[in-house]
């Protein structure tokens, strides 16, 4: 049944020598089921040579260095800007700001509209929107903005079957709607949101549209400007680039108006003891010494997915998903979290089996050489809105076969015989 | 495999799972506290009593995995009743044993049930899931003394 | 002479052996001769190797994953925190944060002061002490931060040969102080700063002590607590560690006061819609996945310095930056910006030559496989106080050889015909 | 190796580096400009006339190195008297050059002196160099034909 599953990508077997730490054994000899892919991902061999080769041969530091090595890092880390804007189709370069990880550039925005005057400022009797079903990164950093400017923070409900509840959208996003900033992928339920609906009523009222990606960009062709976006961020990691990277994409317009976030070296124009001015995007937002070697990674990284192609990585998710919400509806007591249709939801899939907590399902799949996730995901008060303390989370990505799904079933039956439920 | 998964699993641990001892918030107490494992959100509310210099009650409410919901009904039953001095000695013998990383040989005169979580230690995500409770328990009970010295 | 200078590391030949970049050749089959090194290290093979072992066979997320990788990658990113803290001396290994940079470390600091309440807010009327010979890094931060909150900034100023003027100290800090942040060492004049006893003015009037060590941690033994600050911060990449992570150590009592900086995953206690509690010391302050195989390479890079020996470096930093100024002192019309001694300043030394701007310096020198900085170094306000528009910087590490600099005078002789002067 | 070195550094570069034509801050003018380079801090203040769509003037004041010094002064004895028009073309053919990496045909009866830049063309860090006043003159100009349409 496995092998003529449909949509699958075509050389599965080669794409996973692609991945070095597939050929692991864990659990003392058994091979390794990686399905903790919305956690990280794993990185394929020419991400890390193409790291080491920086590191080994061409290592300098960026911008500021006029010599060959210089030229050769900057080129470099210049030209994964490049890469990773058309792979988000960016209309422009600029427009693409490097940050150590998604949350980083969540907080950039929270941050700078602190401290923005004018048009964009947040302040009393404004108001932030988000969703309940966000991570931390994504909650935080606005309840941070909204009690330390006195502006309202307000969030979309999530209906029973794990999708936004929208049906209150003209009373949430109102003239006072400063921000609206949502998920586009949930990490925990797997929901596909529509932002672009939700984005076209934002933009109604005048509001900036910001899109948490960090679930989306590895799993979805993504185009900024379709998306409705005004700021969109995903992180390096889970786009099998490397960790202490991630990705803001900012329409100019915007970009340009928003205030400094950290002030140091390369995003100044000119300092002097009294006043300093700052560059132009994308390194007005860029302080200190970026992440060279991670960039010229994350560009190797969309550089593979492109070599492979999202729509064909799409498909597989899709594939993979479908597959797991079959095998996983035969496991007597677990209970699927969010949408129960793959074509409505991302491939990370949270559920709880009756009578084990997560933690002990983990740690018996765990055993079977199966790694997943235990616990919130981030995702408290998704959890908490359905009356869950936490979850276990699988997840897959390109590199998972039908067998390893097979082989999470398997585990989960064994963890149910262990714990002896049902 | 299932030798490292047994040796955490031993049946002391899933028998407090299954029955714990002493769960159930009661009164009187002279400190109460909320301690949440920020990774996992498990989470305990623990109260003690402390009277004579002996720990006269410790009772708890918590969600949470087996390791942590055995580790709470055993640390309960194994300090009520001690006098206070006696009872952090265990709990920093405990300690011991959870940050050992498995070298660390456990004492049953001291511990009681508790030598269970000797396999435990071996698993480092696991180890703040055994520990949850007794943390919960050293701050109520510096409180405590505050309170009534 | 060079072969017979003293202080040099006893086993050069052996220990360049093990930075891959120094085998190259640059400019058409030269041998590259690396004398930018204050602008970033270079990275010996156990360092690139850890990283390549964690990526190809313990790549997880931290903190997070139950399962064995996630085991393996969280205990070798907390061991690398174990190896910081004891490389610097901390007296916890939860003082030691890793931030992406110096430059986010010195913004974590002016931030959290800027939101923070109580004794340590700062206001109007209160001040913030610098020095003129900061890098952008460390003054930018501080002017957003007294800009924002109506604080005054003040700063030391420099005396005719490069040093702190630290006459007016008593006039300067202050009742009215609430932060002292200064550099240890110059990264353009090579200064080395009496940081302990600025600090030790600064805690009589009760402002907390900020030290870039940026330039400092490279070349000298660090005892966090000894050096006389509250907070002190350095970059991993010039310490022969990757690019992507930086190093925050605050003392606990300090740093437990402080309000959070970025908000998100890891840095909380619990989240609700309504409200959040934060996480305790190092994690509150690291929102986010960490950049973990950048602290895990960071380990591995400040076990190979503790290897040699950080008094050994010392000390072949110290006879490499005599020889580099006698050397310099030969060429006509060369003036070495900063301190004369070698003793009395780090392996950064920055110069003009007359008739030549120094991007043609760079340029030519470049040309010769010779690779130093020009411009302004971060640092415009020490350059304008010395009516200086930029210099040509060049700098040493452990793997520089006497030969390397003659290479580099013999460099300047060219450059000085090349361009027909005196 | 002084190949490349003395593609940039051209006979012509020099001579205008050592004795730049129309240096120094002239009026009238209608708009002036003030650019930076933020990596290394040259500087060039630069002045703009247009009379009769003409580019009637140009003048400027500057630190910096070689290139930028001189190509300050190439441009200045390119531009001025050029209807604005043709000054703009100019200007582009001269962006591509130095956009080019290396890889772009210079036309000489366009750039004219302004072809001794190919050379530098092939190190990026020094484009911005070349560049300097070129965008400077650009911006000025922009809003000199905003002040007088
Ligand atoms: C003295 C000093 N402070 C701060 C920094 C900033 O370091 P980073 O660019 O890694 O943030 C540097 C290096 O550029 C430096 O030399
Ligand atoms: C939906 C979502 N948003 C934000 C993040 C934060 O990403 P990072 O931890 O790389 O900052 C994650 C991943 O952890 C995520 O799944």
């Amino acid at each position: 049944m496995a092998a003529t599953l449909e949509g699958l990508l075509p050389e599965l077997e080669v794409i996973r020598k692609d991945f070095p730490i597939l050929a692991r054994t864990v659990a003392g000899g058994l091979p390794l089921v990686y399905l903790d892919s919305a956690n990280t991902s794993q990185k394929p061999q020419v991400v890390i040579d193409t790291m080491v080769d920086h590191l080994e041969r061409h290592n300098a530091n960026v911008a500021r260095a006029m010599h060959q090595l210089g030229a050769e890092s900057s080129e470099a880390f210049e030209s994964a800007r490049d890469r990773v804007a058309a792979f988000i189709k960016a209309p422009s370069r600029d427009e693409v700001v490097f940050t150590k990880n998604a949350s980083e550039a969540l907080n950039l925005v929270a941050n700078t509209l602190a401290w923005a005057r004018g048009p964009l400022a947040v302040g009393e009797g404004d108001e932030v929107v988000i969703t309940e079903m966000e991570h931390h990164s994504n909650i935080v950093p606005w309840q941070l903005l909204t009690e330390r400017t006195g502006a309202t923070l307000r969030w979309f409900g999530l209906t029973e079957d794990g999708h936004l509840d929208t049906s209150n959208i003209v009373d949430l996003i109102t003239e006072r709607t400063k921000v609206v900033s949502l998920t586009w992928v949930s990490n925990m339920l797997g929901t596909v949101n529509p932002v672009a609906e939700i984005a076209r009523r934002a933009h109604e009222v005048g509001a900036i549209v910001v899109v948490d990606a960090s679930q989306a960009v590895p799993q979805i062709p993504v185009d900024v400007v379709a998306s409705g976006a005004d700021v969109l961020v995903f992180t390096g990691h889970k786009v099998v680039g490397p960790t202490g990277i991630g990705v803001l994409w900012g329409r100019r317009e915007l970009l340009e108006q928003l205030p400094p976030f950290l002030g140091g070296g390369e995003m100044i124009e000119t300092v002097t003891m009294q006043r300093s001015t700052y560059a132009g995007i994308p390194h007005r937002f860029e302080a200190g010494t970026p992440p060279i070697v991670e960039a010229v990674g994350l560009g190797a990284a969309v550089d593979y997915l492109d070599h492979i192609g999202m729509e064909n990585i799409h498909r597989h998710e899709q594939a993979i998903t479908g597959y797991a919400l079959d095998g996983l509806a035969t496991v007597p007591g677990l209970t699927v979290l969010g949408p129960l249709q793959a074509t409505q939801r991302g491939g990370a899939i949270s559920f709880e089996l009756d009578g084990v907590h997560p933690h002990d399902v983990a740690q018996v799949l765990d055993a079977r050489g199966v790694a997943v996730r235990a616990g919130h995901h981030c995702a408290k008060p998704a959890h908490q809105r359905y009356g869950v303390q936490s979850s276990t989370r699988a997840s897959s990505y390109l590199y998972t076969t039908p067998a390893e799904i097979d082989a999470l079933v398997e585990a989960l039956e064994y963890t149910r015989s262990y714990f002896k439920v049902g | 495999m299932s030798t490292d998964l047994d040796a955490m699993y031993q049946e002391i641990i899933l028998d407090h799972y299954k029955n714990p001892l002493h769960k159930g918030l009661r009164d009187p107490f002279q400190a109460e506290v909320h301690h949440v494992n920020p990774t996992c959100g498990d989470e305990v509310t623990l109260r003690v009593q402390v009277a004579d210099g002996l720990v006269s009650d410790v009772s708890y409410d918590s969600v949470g995995c087996s390791i942590s919901q055995a580790s709470a009904s055993v640390m309960a039953d194994l300090l009520i009743g001690k006098p206070v001095e006696e009872a952090m000695a265990v709990h920093e013998s405990f300690l011991a044993l959870m940050q050992g990383r498995g070298s660390v040989e456990p004492d049953e005169d001291v511990l009681e049930d508790g030598i269970a979580f000797a396999g435990v230690a071996k698993f480092p995500a696991r180890v703040k899931c055994a520990l949850l409770s007794w943390m919960a328990w050293k701050d109520a009970t510096a409180q405590a003394l505050e309170e009534k010295p």
